[in-house]
């Protein structure tokens, strides 16, 4: 395969780190609802039936419990599943297998049966997608203790953090913000494919260091304030970066990758640099991971701040239909409102009556 | 130190059959229940599929022709959906193409005071409940996320969570008998759905509580790609009646007169107290899952085809016109109110939503918390000053 | 009835407050587990199909989903279901309906359809109970918009707060400390239902404040430091400010009462006063309530604090077996060295390695 | 205008049933397979409820003596955990008293290679695949969740979350087949976990991927105080299986023959690759549903002393000692054996639980998260803080 870099789609990495997980692995299997031989309504397994078999990737009867379940059986006995969850709102049917066993079950047997299942699931909005097709359901998960929460926000975190996810022993909720699906970046699958063997044995070297990309990326570099972000919004808070240079802000970027580990030390050595921080999250804000990291922030780096920690989350109130999301998404202009009300100056800003959820 | 007696020996064991086999259960099934044959005649009583002192009574011409009426407003509507997806005036719209004959049966069979509990498939039902067509379309439009008022038509929304809604059909029953009113209650579902484990106890719920409860189950073949066979081993959706101690039955889906003569004995049955009751309809997904989907990534061309020639408007309109009850003035009339229903959509689809984006705080709860009052008073400044900046611009 | 206070147990508030709501509105149904003839795990139905009758309080077939969808098409259907989930770990089969229709309903059809219904669920620790039976699931609900969710904290507010949660045209989950089932307070029926006639009055002559309990309690003064709590933890609070007043410490408790809605002015008005808050709540403590109180706070009282607001919170652990359940339970010992980190010289603690969780 | 022909008059209809009925499925149910009578004779062959070509072969009577030693066994740990509960040694003791020959049968009729997927109630089967019985008690006791490695017996956790073990023990055949290993898998469930919707789907599963699984349901009657008829209309348990086009057999669950006989049918049949299969065993909980229940307050003592006569030991014993298999001092022997299983449970239990605290942190994850190191860090200074303040006074 040719070094030379080409064009890559958020989409086609996923589909190439689940390919060459298989491969690597033979007990790696695929399944779940029209995974087989329609590729996944998004075409995330495309071609992978056909690759290596109806025996590795699969379609099942049309039942969520079923799916995650059947995985848990199958972990236990020695597989390596990764089932694909269609929309995240159909992923609930599946909340006590999750929950009550997938999350517990290591801990449980004190370690004698972890369960290595990686549940795929497309999330968050911003594809005109109706009720039901656009949750963000991250915080759910991210509150259950025994489950990793991991969500790229790049073609190459996508492909080098899927097939971590699926490596590791631990049960990962992989999010993958369908907006992103059809991004793309220029970029080699080989070198990717030689980053990916490299981090890996250093993993393999150092056993205790065992996520290789459980570390947040400084997404943008800057002085002024940090941006704490993750999945679908990264994006969002890059263009609102790019915005407040204008105005002459210098935003940093953070994009914390895995919610559940959160790299702590990333975060508080930027927030202590700039001493302000915005944290940008799809989902309602209330109780959620935006309400984690602020909580984390304001306590890590108290003497550092010279305002509050705000956030620029979805409101509060059930996912919009299609003509309406643009309204209830974070935007660059509430990224930004929320920047200038970051107490600016020795005025003291009023913050009791700024918005926690759209930051200003 | 055993005793020998006639027991079989324990070694050589010959017999190998466990309990209640395929064989044994096959034994009473009833065949598919069908009036009128694929080209439009008339079939003869035992070629019905049913078994003496199992009988269906013909549906009369008028509820014949009443239902056809539907069949051609819903055919219209489908494709007419179809085309205004394609054209992006509408975000999504699951056709059921094919599959209209048991959409229009599910309604019809029902009173006013009846509760249908539909899918998002199952728009042609709805519009047959009588809900104004524009309004059904706002979801598919993507301005709501369901234009009618449930009440008004007993008609509850359309759902997308697979299955869930046939616990709310359940529920809806339980209201009923607990308020004194007689009440029927039928709940659509797709083949898919039927794996889901709201299925199980939906019908277990209303089988223990002896609910008037119909699962209307349209065995369209596919859930999205899946194939039936990935959904079930038994023989049919029917039999899963057995396993809750109801009875099932199957029907010819894209046969009008089969599906009004089985659905409406089962209604009668249910005012009866003697429900529920699981009614699976044979029936293809002619289309694509929805717009988004495409088809032929997964099923044969050839598979298609044979279902178009089990049409459920030609049959129904080569019968009735050579019954003579449909007249070439009723067929046109027919036409014209399809007409009608498609260009209404067309034209409301051409024209801008209203929307207001306060709706989104106004209805999440009867009493508002302080935390949306706070959120919404953000969005109302945000657009009062793009409207400002609007204005001064 | 007498007007003498006479000794009424949590458990018996809740009983009664069920009898007087199916007894004023005979469209108020009870259903669920072993809800009839045993009247409960937990008695809380005791009596009530006896009293009502079968059609009124009655058991299902063992099914969460069953019980939470059917309670849908009820509420639907003009009736008012109170559900019990028998423990909340058994809540999460149940996942779906409540958080894909339940609470989403009223929404979807702008007001047509809003669901009455009343999901009550036993929650907490520190009864001794094996694997499932002791998990605090109340920030998946809080993170729900369309749901309510409640949780009284003594006696009396389990009976006004039930009656209220019934009353209300919102779905409101319900959230039983299982502890504080058998505390007792001596108090009398009778006066309890005057004062929840009294109330109910009010809100029907104001129907736009018709949540009566959506107001935080203070269930002590204090000048030095805001504890903020809800349902079980509560008690623990007032016994740490008591302990914390020995040591000349003056400590306010405030019980939320109801998490959603969250009443901030109570917060802010005791924090803007203290200058210093801890929120101690019993789940764990990963993208939770308390991270979300959290949150708030440090944002609405940004020039009050002395100290960054500090979390008592259970570990971010699958909650414990019986023997090993003191460990993670937020006590007394660690609200007060919480207490005494909050930074009480001018010395610049480092907040930075303080633990988010235990909170020292 | 309509054709008169030979259809049924639609206005006065006579026919009054739908489909499959109640009546059609009740024709070919077998009876339950029972082979030793309540008062232990051999049953002759056309009583034990089988219908001719489907007759089972008597076990062995070393399978029977087998079995019956861990009858005694199990009798007499459900006998004495009651007591260590009611003295406060335990946390809580789901018994099986009554129960145990459907317990045992279920371990014994797999081989050490197959898997079992007990629930909370199966300590019995736990015990009788070789699972150290101070292990099996660890999770009853409450020094931890679960006290043994499922790995070490090829036996799952004992699962408490109802009939979610089911959906694993689908997931472990295939795991089987997918790695090429021969294997049969055996999962437990009660009356009342047959309502939840993961029943549904783990027999759907499995009979569409025709899986080697046993269903292997303990018709106790009882779902801690909601008895059978709240969980079902179906004639049994055990024609659930129709509706996955799966066999299904009722057998007494207080008559370890036929247990043996049935399952291991089941087992073989599975090994040829012909299962899924559904087993109903009728029993009944002899005691409350744990000692926090108070099985009084909700059935008839009657009831309970109808089922004291159907004793899985008591048949056993006198089968066993009538054919002249059970000897005095094989009897002696397997009450010794039980008495010192019962002696080791005393004296484990007497003694204080070796408890970590740490071990809260150290098994959540492979890759411990540096969140919890820290969390775990605070526990350890805490306690040894405390363990200073103690060693101080
Ligand atoms: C709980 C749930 N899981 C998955 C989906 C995604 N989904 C939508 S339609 C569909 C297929 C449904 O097939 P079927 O029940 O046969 O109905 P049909 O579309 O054929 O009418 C799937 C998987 C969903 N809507 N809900
Ligand atoms: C999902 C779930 N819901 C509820 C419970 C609480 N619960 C424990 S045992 C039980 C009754 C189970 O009855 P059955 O399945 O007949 O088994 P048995 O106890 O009779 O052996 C209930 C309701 C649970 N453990 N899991
Ligand atoms: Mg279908
Ligand atoms: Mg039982």
């Amino acid at each position: 395969m040719s070094k030379d870099k080409s064009t890559l789609s958020f989409a086609a990495a996923l589909n190439a780190a689940l390919a060459d997980e298989m491969s690597s692995d033979e007990m790696v299997v695929v399944f779940g609802e029209d995974v087989g031989t329609l590729g996944g309504v998004f075409r995330i397994t495309e071609g992978l039936s056909q690759q290596f078999g109806e025996d590795r990737c699969f379609d099942t009867p049309l039942a969520e419990s079923g799916i995650a379940g059947t995985a848990i059986g199958m972990g236990l006995g020695g597989v390596r599943p990764v089932i694909e969850m269609q929309f995240d709102a159909f992923a609930y049917p599946a909340f006590q297998q999750i929950v009550s066993h997938m999350a517990k079950m290591r801990n449980r047997t004190k370690g004698a049966a972890s369960l290595p299942i990686t549940v795929r699931i497309p999330y968050g909005g911003g594809i005109g997608g109706v009720e039901h097709h656009c949750d963000s359901s991250e915080s759910y998960y991210a509150h259950t203790p025994g489950l990793k929460v991991y969500t790229p926000a790049s073609v190459e975190d996508a492909y080098l953090m899927l097939r971590a996810a699926i490596r590791l022993d631990d049960p990962v909720i992989f999010m993958e913000p369908k907006k992103l699906y059809w991004s793309k970046a220029e970029i080699s699958l080989e070198e990717l494919r030689q980053e990916f063997n490299t981090r890996w044995a250093q993993v393999e070297a150092q056993r205790e260091h065992g996520e290789p990309y459980a570390r947040a990326g400084v997404a943008r570099t800057g002085e002024d304030v940090t941006l704490v972000s993750y999945g679908p919004s990264v994006v969002t808070c890059l263009a609102a970066a790019e915005a407040a240079a204008k105005e002459g802000r210098s935003v940093e970027v953070i994009d914390l990758r895995t919610i559940n580990p959160l790299d702590e030390a990333t975060i508080t050595a930027s927030v202590t640099k700039t001493g302000r921080a915005i944290v940008v999250a799809e989902p309602q804000g209330f109780t959620s991971v935006a309400s984690e990291v602020v909580a984390r922030i304001q306590q890590r780096c108290f003497h550092s701040l010279a305002a509050p920690v705000l956030r620029v989350t979805g409101f509060d109130i059930p996912y919009p239909p299609p003509m309406l999301e643009k309204y209830h998404l974070p935007n660059v202009d509430r990224i930004l409102d929320a920047i200038d009300d970051l107490q600016w100056d020795d005025t003291p800003v009023d913050f009791s009556t700024t918005s926690t959820a759209g930051g200003h | 130190m055993m005793s020998e007696n006639a027991q079989p020996d324990p070694t050589g064991e010959k017999v190998k059959r466990l309990g209640i086999s395929l064989e044994d259960y096959l034994l009473p099934t009833h065949g598919r229940i069908q009036m009128i044959s694929e080209s439009g005649e008339l079939l003869s009583v035992d070629e019905q599929g049913s078994t003496p002192g199992h009988e269906y009574p013909m549906p009369t011409a008028q509820e014949l022709l009443d239902g056809y009426r539907q069949l051609v407003i819903g055919r219209r509507v489908n494709d007419q959906n179809y085309a205004l997806v394609r054209q992006g005036r509408m975000a999504v719209y699951p056709s059921s193409h094919g599959q209209e004959a048991s959409e229009v049966a599910a309604a019809l069979c029902l009173e006013p005071r009846d509760w249908l509990f539909p899918t998002y498939r199952d728009t042609v039902a709805v519009l047959a409940r009588g809900v104004d067509p524009m309004q059904v379309m706002t979801n598919f439009r993507g301005d709501w996320h369901q234009g009618y008022n449930p009440h008004e038509h007993n008609t509850s929304v359309q759902s997308t969570p697979l299955t869930t809604q046939l616990l709310h059909a359940v529920g809806m029953a339980q209201a009923a008998r607990l308020k004194g009113e007689e009440m029927v209650v039928l709940g659509m579902v797709g083949d898919g759905g039927t794996s889901e484990g709201d299925f199980h106890e939906a019908l277990n719920f209303a089988s223990v509580f002896k609910l008037p409860v119909i699962f209307f189950v349209q065995n369209n073949k596919y859930a999205i790609s899946v194939p039936l066979s990935r959904q079930t081993a038994a023989p049919s959706l029917a039999h899963k009646a057995v396993g809750y101690g109801m009875a099932g039955e199957l029907v010819d889906g894209n046969d009008l007169a089969a599906l009004l003569a089985v659905l409406g004995r089962a209604v009668k049955l249910c005012r009866e107290g003697r429900g529920p009751f699981l009614v699976e309809a044979d029936t293809y997904r002619m289309q694509s899952h929805t717009n988004a989907d495409d088809a032929t990534r997964y099923r044969e061309g050839e598979e298609v085809d044979e279902w178009t020639q089990r049409d459920p408007l030609q049959r129904m309109r080569t019968y009735l016109k050579n019954e003579g009850a449909l007249t070439e003035d009723l067929e046109a009339q027919y036409t014209s109110d399809a007409e009608a229903v498609a260009t209404s959509l067309r034209d409301a689809m051409g024209q801008d939503a209203e929307l207001n984006p306060l709706d989104l705080f106004d209805h999440v709860y009867t009493v508002q918390t302080p935390q949306l009052a706070e959120q919404r008073a953000q969005l109302a400044e945000e657009l009062s000053r793009e409207a400002h900046t609007e204005h001064q611009g």
